[in-house]
C-alpha cells in the first residue's frame, strides 16, 4: 500500500455529469410526491454513486455498491413501499406525447451504459493494476480481513442478529385471521 | 485496430447476436414443445414455419398499445426498458471466443475485460428485479402487483443462493475474472477439467436457482395463468410486452451463457487447448493471423453449442415439470438450496485449504 | 543415594485406602480389615528394607540419606518445590514407629470393629491417615510436609467423626479440625518466611543455612528467624495439643479407641515435635522461642496432670496423660535437647499405644462402657489385658529399666543441666502426678470388686486384640535400651541419629552431668514415683471415690478448669456478636442501602427524563442532530 | 476525457457533502417514515463517497474496508427498520411518524 499521496488529477466530464445526476436523483428522493417515485429515485442515486466509484477506479467498491445497495436495499425499499400501497400519494401523469421522449431516454441510457463499460480506460484489467492498487479487490479484501478482523466478525454477528430479528418481526406480522386458514 | 475500437465494434455485434438469438429460441420453443407433446408446431409461415418468429415480431410491433387508467405513465414505459437492459449489459462480461491476433496484437473476444466480471454479472442480474416490481406497480391492478411482489421475493431469495455458489466457485477457481476461469478450464491449463466436475453440487444449485431467476416454468408462479392471469405484464401489450418477452429470453441466454462459461469450460473445445486448435487449423493450410481467426471462430461455435444446450434444457423443463406452489417455491430456495450451498462452501474451503498449492 | 523403594511405602497405604474406600466397600470387617492391614504391612516391610539400606550406607554425614525424586510439584521464580521423598536417620526411626505401630493397630481394629455396619469406611480412613503421615515424615520439602500435615488433620477429623450418627462426635471432629487449622496458620507463616527469606523450602538446605556464613551475613533480619521459629512452635502447639490449643485432644476420644491409640497417642500428636527436631538448628537460632517452648511444655504438663487426676472416664485420663507427656517433650525441647524429646516421642508412642489398646479391649469387654466407676475387679476376668495395662502403667511412671524410665530421666537430666534445680523440681512434681493418676486408673479398672453387671460379665477379648498388646508390652519394656545414660556406658543410638540428620551441623548439647549427679537424679525420681504409685494403689483399692486434690482444686479439675467454657466466653461469643454487628452495619445499611438507593435513583431519573418524550420521532431526530453537532463542534474547537 | 479546472478531490468531497446534506434534510423534515429511512440511506451514501475519495487520495485500503462495513451495517439496519415500519403501518394504518405519538415513553 504505497502511502504516498496519489496526485488526484482534474475531475473529468464524466464524473461531473454523474455527480450532478446523483444529486438531482437525491433531491428527487426528498421532493417526489409519491413514495414509489422517491424509492425509485433512491435506486437511481445509489446506481449513479456506483458509477462515481467506477470513475474513481474503485471497481470493487462500485460492484459492491451495485450488488448490495442498488440490488438489495433499494429493492427492499421499493418492495416495502409497494407492499404498504400508500393510497394518497399516487398521482397519474396524463398525456401520450411523452412516449417519444421516453423512448429516446431509454435508448440514450442504453448506449451510455454499454459504452461506458466498453471504455478501456475504465476496465482494462492491465491498466487497472498499474494505476491504483490500493483500491483493487485484492488489496481491500486483504486489508479488510487482516487489520479489521474483529469488526469483520462483529458485523457477521450483527447481520445474523438482523436476520433473526427480521424473522421474528415478520412472524409476528401474521394476523390471526390468516392463521385460521392454515396459510404459512 | 486498437483494443478500444475493437470493443466498441464488439458492442453492437453482441447486442445483435443476442437479439437475433431470441427468435431462434422462440422457434425452438414452439416446435420443441410441439415435438415433446407429439404435435406439429406452427409450420404455415414460410418453409417449415421458420418465419413464424418474424410473424410474431410484426404482430408485436403493430398491436395497439393501451394504457391502464391512472397508472403512472413514466414508470409504465420505463419498466420494459429496464427489463431488457440487465441481460444485454450482462453479456458484455462473458468471454465468447478464443482471443485472436491481428498482426501480432492479440484481441480478446470479450467486451469488458474486468477483474470482477463474475461479481459484476451477479450485480447486474440483481437489477432485473426492479423491472418486475415497477411493471407490477405501474399497471395499477391488484393481480399484477401481487404477481410482481411474488416474483420479486422469489428472485431475491434465489439470488442469495447464486451468491453463495459464486463464493464457492471463486474459492475453487481463485479468481473472479471470467476469461481467466475459462482458460483455467482449458485443456492445457493448471486445472484442466471443467467446473462441472469440480463442483457438481454447485452446478445443480446454480442450475435450479437460474431457473428461478428467469421465472422459467417450475418457478413461473408470478405469471401463473390460473391465479394471476399473466402476472406483472398483464396490462402490457404490443411492443412493451415484446420488450418484456425479449428481456425474459435475453435473461435466459445470459443465464445459460454464464452456466456454460463457468461449468462447461466456455469456448474451450473439450480436450483441445487453444494452441492445439490453432495448430490444427494451420494443418488445414491457413497461416498466421487468419489461423487464429478461424480457431477463435471455431471456439465461438463450441460456446454457442453449449449455450444452446442449456437453452434447450430450459424449454425441455418448461414443458415437462408442473408449477410449484408459492410456499414450496420460497421454501426450496431458503430451506434447501441455501443450506446446501453453505455446506458446499465450507467443504470447498476445507478442500482448498488442504490443497493449498493446487489452486 | 537414589532408592526407588520409598515411593512404595507411600503408595501401599494409598492403594489400600482407595481399594477399601472406593472399590471394595465390603460390609464384613474381616475382608476390608485384611486389605488395610496388608497395605500397612507392605509399607512396614518396605520401610524396614529402606532403613537397612540407610544404615548400610556409611558415607559422610552430608550424603547418608536416601532420596526418591517423584515429580516437581510447583516451580515459579526461586520457589521450587520438588515432591520427592527423603529418608534420613531421624525419619527412618519415625517411619518404623508409624508403620510398625500402625500395622499392630490395624490388626487390633479388625476384631475391634467386627460388628460395625460400614468398617470399610474406617479402614480406608485409617490407610489414608497412614499415607498422609508418611508424606509428612518422608517429605523433603516444607510445602510437601504441609500437605501431609493437612492430610493428617483431615483424617483425624474423619476418624473422630466416624460414628457420625451421634451429633457430639461430629462436633468433636469439627473442634479438632478447626483448632488444627488455627495451628496451620502458623505453619503457613513459617512456610512464607522460609521461601521468602531463606529462599528454599528444602529441610536439609534450611538446616545448612545456619552455618553458611555468607547467608547469615547477607542481612536476614533477626525478626525473620523469630517469626519462623515462633510460627513453627505455634503450629506444633496446635498439632501436639499444648496449652492454648490442646482442648481438641480430650474431645477427640469420641472416636473409636484404635484411632485414639494411633493418632492421638503415637503418631499425629508427635508430628509437631518431630518437625521441630528436623529443623532444630534453625529453631535454636532464637533462644527466646526455645524458652517459650520450655514454659509452655511445663505448664501443659502440670495442667493436664491436674485434670487427669479427677477424670472418671478411662479414655479421658489417658488423653490428658498424653497431653502432659507431650508437655514433657516440649520441656525437653525447651531445655535445648531435641534428642531427649525425640527419644521420649518414641517410648511414649509405644507405651501410650499399649495403654490405649488395653483400655480399648477393656471397653470392648465392657460392651462400650468407658466409666471407671462401672469397672473394677477385671484383673481375673481379663488376665492378659491386665498384665499389659500394668506394664504400660509401669513404663509411663518410669519404673526402673522400662522405656519410660530411660526417656523421662534423660529429659529430667537435660532439664537439670539446662534450667538448674528449680526446673527439675517442677518437672519432677508433674512426673509424680502422672504416677498418681495412672495408678488410680489402673486400680479402679482392675482391682476391687466389680461395680456393675457389665464388669461381672466382662470377658477377655479374642487373640487378634491381645496379640498386639503383648508385642507393644514387649516394646515398651525394652525400647529404652536404645539410649543409655552416661552412667550405664556409652550407647547413645538416638542422639547420633538425631544429630546426623542435620547434615553435620554441629549443635553442641548442653553441659554434661557428672556420674554422681546422674546416679542421684535417677535414684530420687524412681524412689519418689514408686512411693506415690504404691500409696495411690493402696488407697484406691479401698476407697474408689478418694479425692487426691483438696476440695476447691478437685471441683475445678473435674470441670477441666473451665477451659472450654473460658474459650466459649472469650472467643466464640464475642466473635459471634462481632459477626452480627458487622453484618448489621455492612449488609443492611451500606449494601442494601446502595442497592435500594440506586433503584430509587434510576426510577426517579426515569420519570424525570420521560417528561422530555414528546412521542414525535422528528423532535428526537432534531435533538439528536443538534446535540451531536454541538458536541462535535466542541471537540473540534477543543482540539484547535 | 475532457477534464475541468476543478480538482477531483474537491469535487467528490462537494458531492458527498451535498448528498449528506440532502439526506439529513429529508430525514429531519419528511413526515413519512419510509422517506426518512431512504434519506438515512442517502446520508450513509454521502459518507461512503467521502470515505472512498480519501481512500483514493491516500491510496490506502482502510477507507474501502470502512466502506464495506458501512454497506453491511446499512443493509442490516434497512432490513430491520423496514420490517418495523411494516408492523407499525399495520398497527397505526399509516407510515406517517406523527401518528405514532401514542408510543410516548
Amino acid at each position: 500500500m504505497s502511502e504516498g499521496i496519489v496526485v488526484m488529477g482534474q475531475v473529468n466530464l464524466f464524473q461531473v455529469v454523474v455527480g450532478i445526476l446523483a444529486l438531482a436523483a437525491a433531491i428527487g428522493v426528498v421532493h417526489s410526491k409519491s413514495a414509489v417515485s422517491s424509492a425509485l429515485s433512491l435506486m437511481a442515486t445509489l446506481f449513479l454513486t456506483a458509477f462515481l466509484y467506477f470513475a474513481k477506479g474503485a471497481y470493487f467498491a462500485g460492484v459492491v455498491q451495485v450488488l448490495i445497495y442498488a440490488g438489495a436495499i433499494a429493492v427492499l425499499f421499493v418492495f416495502i413501499v409497494m407492499l404498504l400501497d400508500l393510497k394518497p400519494s399516487r398521482v397519474a401523469i396524463p398525456g401520450q406525447k411523452g412516449v417519444a421522449l421516453l423512448a429516446f431516454a431509454a435508448t440514450a441510457m442504453f448506449v451510455v451504459v454499454v459504452a461506458l463499460l466498453a471504455v478501456p480506460g475504465l476496465f482494462e484489467p492491465g491498466l487497472q493494476e498499474s494505476n491504483l492498487t490500493a483500491l483493487s479487490a485484492k488489496a481491500i479484501s486483504y486489508n479488510f480481513v487482516s487489520t479489521y478482523m474483529l469488526p469483520f466478525q462483529a458485523t457477521g454477528f450483527l447481520i445474523l442478529a438482523a436476520i433473526v430479528g427480521v424473522i421474528m418481526l415478520a412472524k409476528s406480522v401474521r394476523s390471526p385471521s390468516n392463521e385460521s386458514r392454515g396459510e404459512p | 485496430m486498437t483494443p478500444l475500437l475493437w470493443s466498441l465494434f464488439l458492442v453492437p455485434l453482441v447486442g445483435v447476436a443476442v437479439l437475433t438469438g431470441v427468435p431462434v429460441i422462440l422457434m425452438v420453443e414452439r416446435r420443441g414443445s410441439a415435438w415433446l407433446q407429439r404435435r406439429t408446431g406452427p409450420n404455415r409461415v414460410g418453409p417449415f414455419g421458420l418465419l413464424q418468429p418474424m410473424a410474431d415480431a410484426i404482430k408485436m410491433v403493430f398491436k395497439e398499445e393501451n394504457q391502464p387508467a391512472r397508472a403512472s405513465k413514466f414508470l409504465f414505459i420505463f419498466a420494459p426498458v429496464l427489463a431488457i437492459l440487465p441481460p444485454i449489459v450482462g453479456f458484455s462480461m462473458i468471454p465468447i471466443a478464443q482471443p485472436f491476433t491481428i498482426n501480432g496484437e492479440s484481441f480478446a473476444v470479450q467486451i469488458v475485460k474486468s477483474d470482477l466480471s463474475f461479481l459484476f454479472l451477479l450485480a447486474i442480474t440483481s437489477l432485473h428485479v426492479f423491472a418486475v416490481l415497477i411493471a407490477g406497480w405501474a399497471s395499477n391492478n391488484k393481480f399484477s402487483l401481487m404477481g410482481a411482489l411474488r416474483a420479486g421475493s422469489q428472485m431475491i431469495s434465489y439470488e442469495v443462493a447464486i451468491g453463495l455458489c459464486l463464493v464457492s466457485l471463486v474459492v475453487s477457481y481463485g479468481t473472479l475474472n471470467l476469461s481467466e476461469i475459462v482458460t483455467l478450464q482449458g485443456a492445457g491449463s493448471r486445472l484442466a477439467f471443467w467446473g462441472f466436475f469440480m463442483q457438481p453440487l454447485v452446478f445443480l444449485i446454480m442450475w435450479v436457482s437460474v431457473f428461478a431467476e428467469c421465472n422459467r416454468l417450475p418457478f413461473d408462479l408470478p405469471e401463473g395463468e390460473t391465479e394471476l392471469v399473466a402476472g406483472y405484464h398483464t396490462e402490457y401489450s404490443g411492443l412493451k410486452f415484446g420488450l418484456f418477452f425479449l428481456g425474459e429470453y435475453a435473461a435466459m441466454y445470459l443465464a445459460s451463457a454464464l452456466m456454460a462459461t463457468v461449468f462447461l469450460g466456455g469456448y474451450n473445445i473439450p480436450f483441445v487447448s487453444p494452441d492445439q486448435l490453432v495448430s490444427f487449423v494451420e494443418g488445414l493450410g491457413l497461416y498466421g493471423d487468419q489461423a487464429t481467426w478461424v480457431a477463435s471462430a471455431l471456439s465461438a461455435v463450441s460456446f454457442a453449442a453449449k449455450v444452446f444446450f442449456f437453452m434447450f434444457v430450459f424449454v425441455w423443463v418448461r414443458w415437462t415439470l408442473p408449477r410449484f406452489r408459492y410456499d414450496q417455491l420460497v421454501g426450496l430456495g431458503w430451506k434447501v438450496l441455501l443450506p446446501l450451498a453453505t455446506i458446499n462452501l465450507i467443504g470447498t474451503m476445507i478442500f482448498s485449504f488442504l490443497q493449498k498449492g493446487a489452486y | 543415594m537414589i532408592f526407588e523403594g520409598l515411593r512404595w511405602i507411600l503408595l501401599a497405604p494409598l492403594l489400600g485406602a482407595v481399594l477399601n474406600g472406593v472399590i471394595l466397600q465390603n460390609k464384613s470387617a474381616k475382608i476390608s480389615g485384611l486389605v488395610a492391614t496388608l497395605a500397612s504391612l507392605v509399607a512396614f516391610g518396605f520401610s524396614v528394607v529402606a532403613c537397612s539400606q540407610l544404615s548400610g550406607l556409611n558415607s559422610a554425614p552430608e550424603q547418608n540419606f536416601l532420596i526418591d525424586p517423584l515429580f516437581t510439584w510447583m516451580s515459579s521464580g526461586h520457589v521450587y518445590v520438588p515432591f520427592n521423598l527423603e529418608l534420613t536417620s531421624i525419619t527412618s526411626v519415625m517411619l518404623l514407629v508409624i508403620t510398625g505401630i500402625g500395622s499392630l493397630i490395624h490388626i487390633y481394629s479388625i476384631s475391634y470393629l467386627s460388628e460395625e455396619e460400614s468398617p470399610w469406611r474406617f479402614f480406608s480412613y485409617l490407610n489414608l491417615f497412614l499415607a498422609a503421615m508418611l508424606v509428612l515424615v518422608l517429605a523433603s520439602n516444607l510445602a510437601v510436609v504441609f500437605l501431609g500435615w493437612e492430610g493428617v488433620g483431615l483424617c483425624s477429623y474423619l476418624l473422630i467423626g466416624y460414628w457420625y450418627k451421634k451429633p457430639e462426635n461430629t462436633a468433636a471432629g469439627m473442634k479438632a479440625f478447626i483448632t488444627n487449622r488455627v495451628g496451620d496458620i502458623g505453619f503457613l507463616i513459617a512456610l512464607f518466611v522460609a521461601f521468602s527469606f531463606f529462599q528454599t523450602g528444602d529441610i536439609s538446605r534450611l538446616a545448612e543455612r545456619v552455618n553458611d556464613y555468607a547467608f547469615l551475613s547477607s542481612g536476614v533480619p533477626t525478626w525473620a528467624w523469630y517469626t519462623f521459629a515462633g510460627s513453627l512452635l505455634w503450629a506444633a502447639t496446635a498439632k501436639s495439643a499444648q496449652i492454648p490449643l490442646y482442648i481438641w485432644l480430650p474431645d477427640a476420644m469420641a472416636g473409636p479407641t484404635p484411632v485414639s491409640a494411633l493418632i492421638h497417642a503415637a503418631t499425629m500428636v508427635t508430628s509437631g515435635i518431630f518437625l521441630i527436631c528436623r529443623v532444630w538448628p534453625l529453631f535454636a537460632m532464637s533462644p527466646v522461642i526455645v524458652d517459650a517452648a520450655f514454659w509452655i511444655g511445663m505448664s501443659t504438663a502440670w495442667l493436664a496432670a491436674l485434670i487427669a487426676v479427677s477424670q472418671t472416664d478411662v479414655k479421658k485420663v489417658l488423653a490428658y496423660s498424653t497431653v502432659s507427656q507431650l508437655g514433657f517433650m516440649f520441656v525437653a525441647l525447651g531445655a535445648g535437647s531435641p534428642a531427649a524429646a525425640f527419644f521420649h516421642v518414641i517410648t511414649h508412642a509405644c507405651f501410650k499405644a499399649l495403654l490405649f489398646l488395653a483400655a480399648g479391649s477393656v471397653i470392648h469387654g465392657m460392651h462400650h462402657k468407658q466409666e471407671m466407676s462401672l469397672m473394677g475387679g477385671l484383673k481375673d476376668k481379663m488376665k492378659i489385658t491386665h498384665v499389659c495395662f500394668l506394664i504400660g502403667t509401669l513404663a509411663i511412671i518410669g519404673f526402673p529399666l522400662t522405656a519410660g524410665f530411660f526417656s523421662k530421666d534423660m529429659i529430667l537430666a537435660k532439664v537439670f543441666a539446662a534450667q538448674g534445680v528449680f526446673g527439675y523440681i517442677l518437672l519432677l512434681g508433674a512426673a509424680l502426678l502422672t504416677a498418681a493418676y495412672m495408678f488410680r486408673a489402673y486400680t479402679l479398672c482392675f482391682w476391687g470388686g466389680a461395680r456393675s453387671e457389665y464388669a461381672q460379665k466382662a470377658h477377655e477379648s479374642d487373640p487378634l486384640m491381645y496379640m498386639p498388646l503383648v508385642v507393644l508390652a514387649f516394646l515398651s519394656l525394652f525400647i529404652g535400651w536404645l539410649e543409655l545414660p552416661e552412667v550405664f556406658g556409652h550407647f547413645t543410638k538416638i542422639t547420633d541419629w538425631v544429630h546426623s540428620s542435620w547434615y553435620g551441623v554441629g549443635v553442641g548439647e548442653q553441659a554434661h552431668l557428672s556420674h554422681l549427679a546422674e546416679w542421684l537424679l535417677m535414684l530420687i525420681t524412681s524412689v519418689l514415683s514408686l512411693t506415690v504409685a504404691y500409696y495411690s494403689f493402696k488407697i484406691y483399692q479401698r476407697n474408689p471415690e478418694f479425692k487426691i486434690l483438696p476440695e476447691p482444686l478437685h471441683k475445678w479439675s473435674t470441670n477441666k478448669f473451665y477451659v472450654d467454657e473460658a474459650f466459649e466466653l472469650l472467643l466464640i461469643k464475642p466473635s459471634m456478636k462481632a459477626g452480627r454487628f458487622i453484618n448489621r452495619i455492612s449488609d443492611e445499611t451500606t449494601f442494601n442501602g446502595l442497592a435500594n438507593g440506586s433503584f430509587r435513583f434510576t426510577r426517579l431519573s426515569g420519570r424525570l427524563l420521560a417528561l422530555f418524550h414528546t412521542g414525535s420521532v422528528q423532535t428526537y431526530a432534531w435533538h439528536f442532530v443538534f446535540w451531536s453537532s454541538l458536541i462535535v463542534g466542541a471537540i473540534f474547537l477543543w482540539t484547535l | 476525457m475532457i477534464s475541468l479546472p476543478v480538482g477531483e478531490l474537491e469535487f467528490h468531497v462537494f458531492v458527498s457533502i451535498a448528498l449528506f446534506a440532502i439526506g439529513a434534510y429529508g430525514f429531519l423534515c419528511k413526515r413519512s417514515g419510509l422517506i426518512a429511512l431512504m434519506c438515512l440511506e442517502l446520508m450513509l451514501n454521502g459518507v461512503n463517497l467521502f470515505l472512498m475519495t480519501f481512500s483514493k487520495h491516500h491510496s490506502s485500503p482502510d477507507g474501502a474496508s470502512l466502506f464495506l462495513f458501512i454497506v453491511l451495517v446499512a443493509a442490516a439496519e434497512a432490513a430491520i427498520a423496514l420490517s418495523i415500519f411494516v408492523i407499525l403501518s399495520r398497527r397505526f394504518g399509516s407510515v406517517v411518524l406523527d401518528d405514532y405519538r401514542r408510543l410516548k415513553g
